[in-house]
Formats: structure tokens, C-alpha cells, sequence
């Protein structure tokens, strides 16, 4: 944990290096806080297409297209988003498409929101219930390795993978500001 | 509930009586091959208000605002329409607003469809994932009370609750 | 290529609340929470401090429900668009007591101002009148929400308008953020029955 | 809002004509009807059949056109289905992608449930969405000349392209393609990119 000092946005870019190696060529997402950075990479990068969505289930059928395609893709959201997509990853389950979700969580680590707390509490549960292999990261330091890995298992095994990354690596806006 | 030794019977007939009784005047669903008939027994009856959405999910929306509103209501869907509804069961478990859903299965019971299968078996996980207490009923005779208990305990205790009728009555999906 | 507009997003809501009488108000995820909250805390309030793409669709059982009483949406694009196909089925349906407000800064401002895609093209006016609503409205001047204020309030609906404002964010003022204290208060306060 | 013209085109017939001279297109097709009028014109290793996610079948065509930019992607689906993912159109809209064709056979039925009626019954107006959404080019097809004018547009005009196409609620023999989802992909795949 001798990371910890680390500011946020290194985190994404290691992150998106690794993207970047498992040659992800579509980048869906429904805009997130957490998330900016990774977007904003994505965006300028020439060789990624970016996908903004309107709702996240949208998402898991691009990148079912994408992998019928040829390329590989990640879904990047936020855990509310995973109760927009159960019914659509039924596709991936049943065609065994890879998927690789980067779900940044909220409604667990100091949630001022309480609105955000039973969706947030759900996701793993309900993601679960869909068969997708989760890996959690709660510690900046791990988040790309555990991307990396997430995105062997998907895109070499045929597996949906989400990677949850933890409130606590987002951290909570101080609402006081 | 009566009469269901006659040949003709439907559970619905029953579930729209007592819909009836329990004073439901909002009824929303994407159409379903096994509410069909309850489908149609609500749209015929001009003392409730029968909404065709366009996913699942606006109806959770909807039956927050009926309730809000002083009426009550009962979403009908399909199994594969829970997957839509997850992030929006969150409002009804933070208020603590009541909802009454019959969800019809599919991918579960005789299932000739493979892509059914996946969201069929996660049903009744993602149902109480959400904190959505679940009724799985897989005899016609039993739908009518199941239905009844269910919006007791939503409707007088506050509860999201969710009634799951088995493919095994229903028989959709059996053809191909 | 994004046009930047001049009004500002609070004015434009508290002046529509102004003349809100005993409207509910029904406002979708984010700023439009704080913009209502903003005006003051009314029990006919219902804040969706959550469940994006909801707000028209809660609103519409509240339509049915009370159809007597007019009931606003209160909401941004990015929400409106995660429950776009809300639009079809109040369409079809034609609540005459609803309307629906988008307050449109082309962004999602609550996770750091991505642009969406009425920034790139999408005309959100055109959609609601694609989905049968009879009376729509794109607003971009102080003129022109004076001119659709009474419409806002009174014009048989279902009424749908796209009020354009700069991106510029308003000082945070919270709601209740305690839902079933919300909803509950709302629920009696338009229905005249106790808690 | 579309106005009342009488509907007389025959799903199975439209399909037919599209699909005739296919060339290399690219066909996804979203659940239920839509998946049984391409089997009905003949399997073919570059269809995608949806037989699930509803609401998805424009974008998994999105994401196909993204990554083959020299293909033309053909989606066709039906009412029902555009409607579930409808905000779908507002996304491809941004996108632009210019090889992506989107047709969609309006029955105003919901035909796999028991041909309950559609919001497209009740005036809600699909290519009047599309351009909503940023389509550029849409149109809505009534009778056979329309189509012959519409069918040139699904294959060469610059995408994204959507063609809501008004066909009666006849009922149809239910023509099965394999519904083995891997199969279905790996065949995609193999015959696309020589690899699975």
C-alpha cells in the first residue's frame, strides 16, 4: 500500500497503456467521474474509437459488434450502469463474447449519496447472477494489473470480466465545497 | 378464488378479479406471450389504465409515480425484462415505494430458445440482488393467491415484490 | 462546433417555478435536483437524486394518477436520453397535464461536463415530436421562455420543451436526499392523505 | 407524424428484394421476425442473427461498422426492437458511420408475444426519430416503388442510413436459422477474418 500518495489520474494511465497493449480498438462509455481521464485518453487517441452512449446497455451490444468485427473493446461505466445492461449480457453469455467492463463503484466507500447505495450495493450480486468473473481493485496500485488480467481472461478465455474499482480509489467529493 | 376445476379456467380471470378488488387502475408491460391473457383482460377493462412501454424499466418509473400519485399499479413483464429494470428497482428499495410485478418465465422450464437460458437463470438472483422479494409460483391453480399475498405485502407493508410464474404454466417457448 | 447559449440554467428554472402553482415537479438526476432545490423546498416536490432516464416515466404515473393536477419534468439531457424511448410511450399515451423540461447544457455535468449528444447534432425537440407529443418547443431566449411560460403551465399536453443554457455550474443547494422522507411528503401533499 | 397510408408490403417479400443482390454486406438482424425473413431468403455466413437482447441489434451492428469500415453493415429489425434501444439511434447518429444501414420492419406488431400493437400504431413516427437523433438520411417505405428507391441507399449512400420500411402484420411460417449463439459467431468471425 506504499502507493497510496499517488494522485488519481495515474492510475488511468497505466490503465490505458494497458488497454492500449490488449489492443483495444472501441471504447464505449456512458460518462463518469472516475472515469474522465481514461475517456479523455481514449478521445485523443487516433487508433480508439470512442463510443458515448445513452444508456450502458448499448455498450455491451457495440462491443458484441466490434468482436464480430475483429476488434476488441471495453465498457467503461459506473455501477449503476451495470443495472441498465443484466438483460443485454444475456447475448454475451450465450455467444460466449468477450467483455471487458471497467465499472467504477459507487454507494459503498464514505457515499454521500444514498440514492446510489442499493445499486451500488447490487453489483456484484447482480453481476454475478449474469456470469460475469469479477475482479475488484480497491487500491490505485493494483488497478492496472488487475485490468491486465481481466482483459487475458476475456479477450483469451471468451469470458465477461468486470473490473470493479473501488469508491475508495475514486475517493468521495467533499460536498462541503 | 373459485371455479379453476373448470376446463376453460385461466388464472387470469382470477389475477384481473382481484386486481379488481385490490382497486389497481394502472397496468404497464411490453407485450408477453404469458400474460397475453391478463394483458388482455386489463385492456378490455376500461377501469384501468393500460400502458405499452418500451422497456421494462419505464415502468418501474411509472408505477413509483402511480403510487406517489395515490393509485396503485402492476408492472407485467417478461423475465428478460428484469435485466432491464435493475438500476431502476434502486428508487423503489431508497423510498421504500411499493411495487407489485408479475414476471413471466422464460429460459427456465422446457426452454427451446438457448438465448433465453442466460437471463431466464438470472431472474430470480437479479430480483433479490435488488432487494426485490421474490414469489416463484409453477402451478396455475396457486397464481391467484400468490398474486393476492404479493400486493398485501407491497402495497400494506411498503415492498417491492416481485411474483415469478413458472414457464412450466405458461408453456411459451416451448415451440421450435 | 457546440453553439454556446446565454441563459442561465437557475433563472430559467426558478422562473419557471415562479408561476408553478400547484404543479408537482419531478426533476431527473444532478443539477436539476439543485436547481429546484434551489428555489425552495416545496412537499410537491419529487427529487430523483438517482435512477437515470426515470424522471419523465415517474412523472407520467403521477399524470395519471392526479389528472387534475399538472405535473413537470424538471431534467437534463443526458437524462433524458437514457430513457429516451420514455418519450414513445407518453406519446402514445397523451397525458394532457404533463410537461416535460429539458434544461439542456449539452453536458453531463455531474461527472465532469462530457458532452452528450445534443452537443453533436441530436435534436431532442425532433425526437419528442417524432414520438407524438403535439406541442414542443426549443427555447434559447429569455423571450422565448416568457412567450412559452403559460404553455409550460396550461396548454393541453403532453407538452415538451428544450430550454438551451450555458454550461456554467450554479452553486450546489441539496434537496432532501433521504428518499423515502421525499416521497412520502410528496405523496401526501398531492394526495391529501396522511403518511 | 407518419401519416395514414395503407400498408400492403409483404416482410417476407421486402426482405427477399433486399437481400438479392447482397453482394458482401454484413447482415445483423434483431429478434423474432426479422432473424425468420433472412433465413427465409437463405443462411448465410455473414449473418449475425439476434435471437436475444432485445434492443441491441443496432448496436452490435454500430460496433461491427466501427470495426470493418470497409464493409457495408446492413441491420435489419423490427418495431418492436428499435424501440427498446431507441436512444441506440442518437448514439450511431454521433458516431457517423458511414457504412452502417439501418432497415427496419415495421409491422407495428409486437409478432413473437402475440402481435400486440406497437407505439409505431399509435404515431410514433421511427425515421421521424432517426432524424431526430442526426440521421442525415431516412425515409419511410409505403409500397414497391419506394423500396426499389430505398434499397440503392441501403447499399451505397454514405451512412448512417434508416429506412423504415411499413409492412402488414401478416403471419409468416417461422423459417429457423441455427440458433447456437458460438456457432453463429465463430462462423461470423471465421468467414470475416479467416480466424475465430
Amino acid at each position: 500500500m506504499a502507493t497510496k500518495k499517488k494522485k488519481k489520474t495515474d492510475w488511468s494511465k497505466e490503465v490505458f497503456k494497458v488497454l492500449k497493449k490488449a489492443d483495444i480498438r472501441q471504447i464505449a462509455y456512458v460518462p463518469d467521474a472516475g472515469h474522465t481521464s481514461l475517456i479523455k485518453m481514449a478521445v485523443a487517441d487516433n487508433a480508439i474509437k470512442p463510443v458515448s452512449l445513452t444508456s450502458e446497455q448499448e455498450g455491451i451490444a457495440v462491443l458484441s459488434g466490434a468482436w464480430l468485427g475483429g476488434e476488441a473493446g471495453a465498457l467503461l461505466m459506473q455501477s449503476s450502469g451495470v443495472g441498465n445492461v443484466i438483460n443485454m449480457l444475456g447475448m454475451a453469455n450465450e455467444c460466449r463474447f468477450p467483455l471487458l467492463m471497467l465499472v467504477t463503484m459507487r454507494g459503498e466507500w464514505g457515499e454521500f449519496n444514498p440514492w446510489q447505495v442499493p445499486m451500488g450495493q447490487a453489483t456484484e450480486t447482480v453481476l454475478d447472477a449474469a456470469g460475469v468473473i469479477i475482479h475488484r481493485a480497491d487500491d490505485p496500485a493494483e488497478i492496472a494489473e488487475t485490468v491486465e488480467a481481466a482483459a487475458k481472461i476475456a479477450f483469451d478465455s471468451g469470458r465477461m470480466v468486470a473490473v470493479l474499482i473501488g469508491q475508495r480509489v475514486v475517493g468521495f467529493k467533499d460536498w462541503t465545497k | 378464488m373459485g371455479n379453476k376445476k373448470s376446463k376453460n379456467w385461466h388464472w387470469s380471470q382470477d389475477v384481473h378479479a382481484l386486481f379488481k378488488k385490490l382497486g389497481i387502475e394502472q397496468v404497464a408491460y411490453v407485450p408477453d406471450g404469458g400474460l397475453a391473457k391478463l394483458i388482455n383482460r386489463c385492456q378490455a377493462d376500461a377501469s384501468i389504465r393500460s400502458v405499452v412501454l418500451t422497456t421494462e424499466e419505464e415502468g418501474v418509473a411509472q408505477m413509483a409515480g402511480a403510487w406517489l400519485g395515490g393509485q396503485k399499479g402492476v408492472l407485467l413483464t417478461q423475465s428478460g425484462g428484469v435485466g432491464n429494470c435493475i438500476n431502476m428497482l434502486s428508487m423503489m428499495q431508497e423510498c421504500r415505494i411499493p411495487l407489485l410485478a408479475l414476471v413471466s418465465m422464460r429460459g427456465e422450464w422446457g426452454e427451446c430458445f438457448p438465448w433465453q437460458v442466460p437471463m431466464g437463470q438470472s431472474t430470480i438472483p437479479a430480483l433479490e440482488a435488488a432487494k426485490v422479494i421474490v414469489h416463484h409460483v409453477d402451478q396455475a391453480e396457486k397464481v391467484p393467491e400468490t398474486v393476492h399475498a404479493a400486493a398485501r405485502l407491497a402495497f400494506d407493508s411498503y415492498r417491492a415484490v416481485a411474483v415469478v410464474i413458472s414457464q412450466r404454466i405458461s408453456g411459451s417457448g416451448s415451440r421450435g | 462546433m457546440a453553439i454556446s447559449y446565454k441563459l442561465q440554467r437557475r433563472k430559467v428554472v426558478h422562473q419557471i417555478l415562479k408561476e408553478r402553482g400547484d404543479a408537482a415537479v419531478i426533476t431527473g438526476i444532478g443539477n436539476a435536483v439543485h436547481d429546484v432545490a434551489s428555489f425552495n423546498d416545496d412537499p410537491k416536490n419529487m427529487y430523483l437524486a438517482g435512477v437515470m432516464g426515470g424522471a419523465s416515466m415517474v412523472a407520467f404515473g403521477i399524470a395519471l394518477a392526479q389528472p387534475k393536477r399538472r405535473v413537470l419534468v424538471i431534467t437534463g439531457d443526458g437524462e433524458l436520453l437514457a430513457g429516451v424511448g420514455s418519450l414513445a410511450t407518453i406519446g402514445v399515451e397523451q397525458p394532457k397535464n404533463m410537461s416535460i423540461i429539458v434544461i439542456d447544457n449539452q453536458a453531463y455535468g455531474a461527472t465532469g461536463n462530457q458532452h452528450t449528444h445534443t452537443g453533436s447534432g441530436v435534436d431532442l425537440v425532433g425526437i419528442a415530436a417524432a414520438s407524438g407529443f403535439k406541442k414542443t418547443a426549443l427555447i434559447t431566449t429569455q423571450a422565448e421562455l416568457e412567450s412559452e411560460l403559460p404553455k409550460i403551465h396550461s396548454e393541453p399536453g403532453p407538452y415538451f420543451a428544450v430550454v438551451k443554457v450555458t454550461n456554467k455550474s450554479s452553486p450546489r443547494i441539496d434537496a432532501p436526499r433521504d428518499g423515502t422522507y421525499v416521497a412520502r411528503r410528496f405523496r401526501a401533499a398531492v394526495t391529501g392523505e396522511s403518511m | 407524424m407518419a401519416s395514414r397510408r395503407k400498408i400492403t408490403l409483404d416482410r417476407r417479400k421486402v426482405v427477399e428484394k433486399i437481400l438479392k443482390d447482397r453482394g458482401d454486406i454484413l447482415l445483423v438482424t434483431g429478434l423474432g421476425a426479422p432473424t425468420w425473413d433472412a433465413a427465409a431468403v437463405g443462411d448465410h455466413p455473414n449473418n449475425f442473427y439476434l435471437w436475444g437482447g432485445m434492443g441491441g441489434a443496432v448496436l452490435t451492428g454500430l460496433g461491427l461498422a466501427l470495426a470493418q469500415p470497409k464493409r457495408r453493415v446492413l441491420v435489419i429489425t423490427g418495431d418492436g426492437e428499435m424501440l427498446m434501444g431507441v436512444g441506440g439511434l442518437a448514439t450511431v447518429a454521433v458516431q457517423k458511420p458511414s457504412n452502417l444501414a439501418i432497415c427496419i420492419m415495421d409491422n407495428q406488431r409486437y409478432g413473437e408475444t402475440g402481435m400486440q400493437e406497437t407505439h409505431t400504431e399509435h404515431g410514433v413516427d421511427l425515421a421521424a426519430m432517426a432524424a431526430g437523433a442526426g440521421f442525415q438520411k431516412y425515409s419511410t417505405v409505403y409500397n414497391n416503388r419506394e423500396l426499389a428507391e430505398a434499397i440503392p441507399v441501403l447499399y451505397s449512400e454514405q451512412g448512417p442510413v434508416f429506412v423504415d420500411v411499413k409492412v402488414t402484420d401478416a403471419p409468416q411460417p417461422m423459417t429457423l436459422p441455427p440458433r447456437d449463439g458460438p456457432m453463429l459467431k465463430h462462423r461470423f468471425r471465421e468467414n470475416l477474418l479467416g480466424h475465430v
